[in-house]
């Protein structure tokens, strides 16, 4: 995953094609890939996209006030949401509060953000952590931050569609409650990919090799995506896009 | 005509008016922290602030809990966001020596919202299934009165903040602060029982006089103090007025992973 | 990048966007009503509307009823301001052909407020004593569940309107809709499914993009259609663009005493 | 009530009296004499006002919409709100919306607008209804639009406080749930407002004649706040106040 674009890009290019064919696509603070995936689904979408980044000026179209976004995926207007995780288990549950014990966790996460209301409401939810391992994906979160599924007899038009990290891309299935693997990144094999991941998953017969960015998603990266998001993330622009 | 007050401070003023235990409403730290204000009162000593976060938090709240001024967070998140992971909140917490009310942000807007429209509650979809549900025993899960189907939904209760502090681009002497589109920070004035406001520049009319300028302008009605202090967020960016201060910040997340580097750049920033 | 679609329309076409049997959503007469779309909507014999008003009408509710395309409206007050009673409003009440669902200004507020939340209610202080609460079954009051006290609370259900229609200063051609401090349009565009606003001007560039005027601006994701209509409220007033026509208000308060005097002044109108 | 001053200004300075010592008054739509008094209140007092007459842009200190001025009034920030009526009766109750039958009212009025929840919240909430007959105050209102007093165990902040009509003034009373008339306006005397009130009410002990405006209010009425309320009431500024 080397040479030609950095991990950063195939990872952004292969969530971008997660979100495609959104018309409203929202991501949280501190998500500098998933924000690159955002806009560059937006500069590549053939239908009008929205694209809403959490703390921009810029990238973002509401004028109400940081409740405005939450209002709009509640009323079923945001179709994609991208939700990274310290943990995420089996049962697409993910955990940004702590690990060991709580209130006063051994390891402490930011906190929960949006993701205990937007899991629930957003019906393509997709799960992304780069840190594919054990630690991270474990068989039962220590916190519920964010519930794969809800109770049932509960309003719940949302839920994970996908989890992309950077070894693998798995969707969720909601009916069966668990993931299956779409397809491993360059290098990975299912055998690799099960010995990473601390939770059982099934394996989708079409297997394959999940495939680099195209040409034009790297021109789009490095140039106006790269520009798009110097407001928010100039560190990471600097670092990981291999700007032109 | 009634005499409209002058409500223009200095910054120690406006300080001095959070007393200690009083729970303080912040924005989050893309949304108008008012970092200089905090500064000065932890100058002055403030102690067992309770804080609250619209939503969420990051630099502002780490510096507040390192000084030892916090008891107590309500907060969908504290992190710095490119800077990492908020050190002095996370082993306040982990020490346990910082209470937590985890939370998560649409459910911090419906309390200050219930607070602003002077209801009890708002109710809120979403949640269920959540772990923050075991731990907010203050969230209340109702059968939706208006169905027959099975439709628990979660009331929040209103959040009534002692104090809200911010900055902001603008202020006339009369109280009146533009926001623009964060309107998240007019909720928290009408939140609030007092509103102290840190700003850019002061603007010399009235912001409501002018159509334009009324529409993202937060009514004198619910401010108590201004103060003019520019750069009021530094070292965080002030968006079109101040960049972020990245060296700082990058000192900051570096310094603040133990609690004698964080006491030794406090000293440095108070001096 | 992807297509931004254009979404000026002509007045017709805006007009020929609302079905009959619609739940419509209008404003109050000083807050941006479309009469030129609504008597559109006459020329092209719209039928049993359903109005609901946010929160009052007066010339345009009349106008509608008298015509015969209205069959229900949920409001908390139609008059004509100065020039007296709606006549039409009130001959169709007394008669029985228009069905009245009598709100409240806040409840129809908290109504929309609801739909643009997603959330399928809203609590509200105060009503509790009024005779609205015996005719407004939908309107449900509850313990407040967060008090072991005596605390009954009104809960008003979501109102989702089909379309909701109004007159407003600036559109870009995105569809973003400036709206300044009228904040009732941006929660109406909110909550309906399809928003169409007739416009005083078209604005050269992207509302959104200039931080003063974003802040009293609908955003174009709320927004289905724009139609440039300069002096879209006459004979009403639109503030800073249209002054009211007293003469033609005060003809059409004293026509409208009598179905026949009505109905000669709005084939006038309509000519 | 006629020579040096119109009788709307006799009872917009009246009300003006009745709202000095708020420091927020709200006045509603199609409400000229309530709109001047408290223009008037506003230039009179000593003490920070703010005033808003719904409907204008210009007297008006919100930013939210239509729904701030309801907000406010819930959060206990309004002082004071000037109410009219179709019907008013003895216990303080207020008819807006018909007489005779519901919904298909012999004689409809336009609505309840804000009452039913404004006179639940607001402390000093002023009746006013020029008329004063026994048509208009009633023994009992037809349709009960605003509540004089709520059902036991409610939250109820608000309530009458007066009543001014074109013949005199009440103050109500909440424990007894009924007006006392405290003074009788010039030409009337205790037997004229008994006679013309449909509805029976205690008397003060010190009843009088309501005072008539003093000269620094006739001089505010007609120039600063007939200049005000231009905006909103141009037809009753021209008629009824000796604008100079």
């Amino acid at each position: 995953m080397t040479g030609r674009f950095s991990s950063a890009e195939f990872l952004a290019a292969t969530l971008a094609r997660l979100l495609a064919g959104s018309r409203t696509v929202a991501v949280g603070t501190s998500s500098p890939i998933p924000a690159a995936a955002a806009v560059l689904a937006n500069l590549a979408a053939r239908q009008p996209m929205t694209v809403s980044l959490l703390g921009s000026s810029r990238t973002n179209p509401f004028t109400s006030g940081g409740v405005e976004l939450f209002d709009f995926a509640a009323q079923g207007r945001l179709d994609s949401f991208i939700l990274g995780g310290g943990q995420i288990d089996g049962a697409g549950n993910v955990n940004l509060v702590g690990i060991g014990g709580y209130p006063t966790s051994r390891v402490r996460f930011p906190g929960c953000y949006g993701s205990a209301y937007l899991a629930s409401l957003v019906p393509n939810l997709v799960l992304f952590r780069e840190e594919h391992s054990p630690r991270v994906l474990v068989p039962q979160v220590d916190f519920i931050s964010a519930a794969g599924r809800g109770p049932t007899g509960t309003y719940r038009p949302g839920g994970p569609s996908h989890l992309l990290t950077g070894r693998a891309l798995f969707r969720f299935d909601h009916d069966r409650g668990g993931f299956t693997l779409l397809s491993v990144h360059p290098g990975e094999t299912i055998d690799s990919i099960r010995a990473e991941t601390g939770f059982a998953f099934d394996t989708d017969p079409s297997v394959g090799e999940t495939p680099p960015p195209d040409a034009a998603a790297l021109v789009l990266l490095r140039g106006p995506v790269a520009a798009g998001l110097t407001e928010l993330y100039p560190n990471f622009v600097q670092r990981f896009l291999k700007t032109v | 005509m009634s005499p409209r007050p002058d409500k223009r401070v200095g910054l120690d003023d406006l300080a001095a008016a959070i007393p200690s235990r009083s729970l303080l409403a912040i924005p989050a730290d893309y949304g108008g922290p008012a970092i200089a204000a905090s500064l000065a009162l932890l100058r002055r000593g403030v102690r067992d602030l309770r804080l609250v976060t619209a939503p969420t938090s990051g630099l502002q709240a780490d510096l507040l809990i390192g000084a030892g001024a916090v008891a107590e967070i309500e907060t969908a998140g504290v992190a710095l966001g490119e800077h990492g992971m908020a050190h002095r909140f996370r082993a306040a917490i982990s020490a346990g020596t910082l209470k937590i009310k985890d939370a998560t942000c649409p459910a911090l807007h419906a309390g200050f919202q219930a607070a602003a429209k002077g209801v009890p509650f708002l109710p809120l979809r979403g949640i269920l299934g959540s772990d923050l549900l075991r731990h907010r025993p203050d969230w209340t899960v109702i059968q939706n009165p208006l169905t027959e189907d099975s439709d628990p939904i979660v009331l929040v209760p209103a959040i009534h903040p002692d104090v809200a502090l911010f900055h902001a681009a603008l202020a006339d002497r009369f109280g009146n602060v533009w926001v623009g589109v964060r309107r998240e920070l007019l909720t928290l004035a009408q939140a609030a029982r007092r509103t102290l406001v840190t700003v850019e520049a002061i603007y010399d009319g009235d912001l409501l006089a002018d159509p334009l300028r009324a529409a993202g302008t937060i009514p004198h009605l619910y401010i108590e103090q201004v103060a003019l202090v520019p750069g009021g967020t530094k070292p965080l960016a002030y968006d079109g007025h101040t960049p972020a201060d990245d060296a700082a910040l990058e000192r900051y997340a570096e310094a603040s992973r133990s609690q004698d580097g964080f006491a030794a750049l406090l000293a440095e920033w108070l001096a």
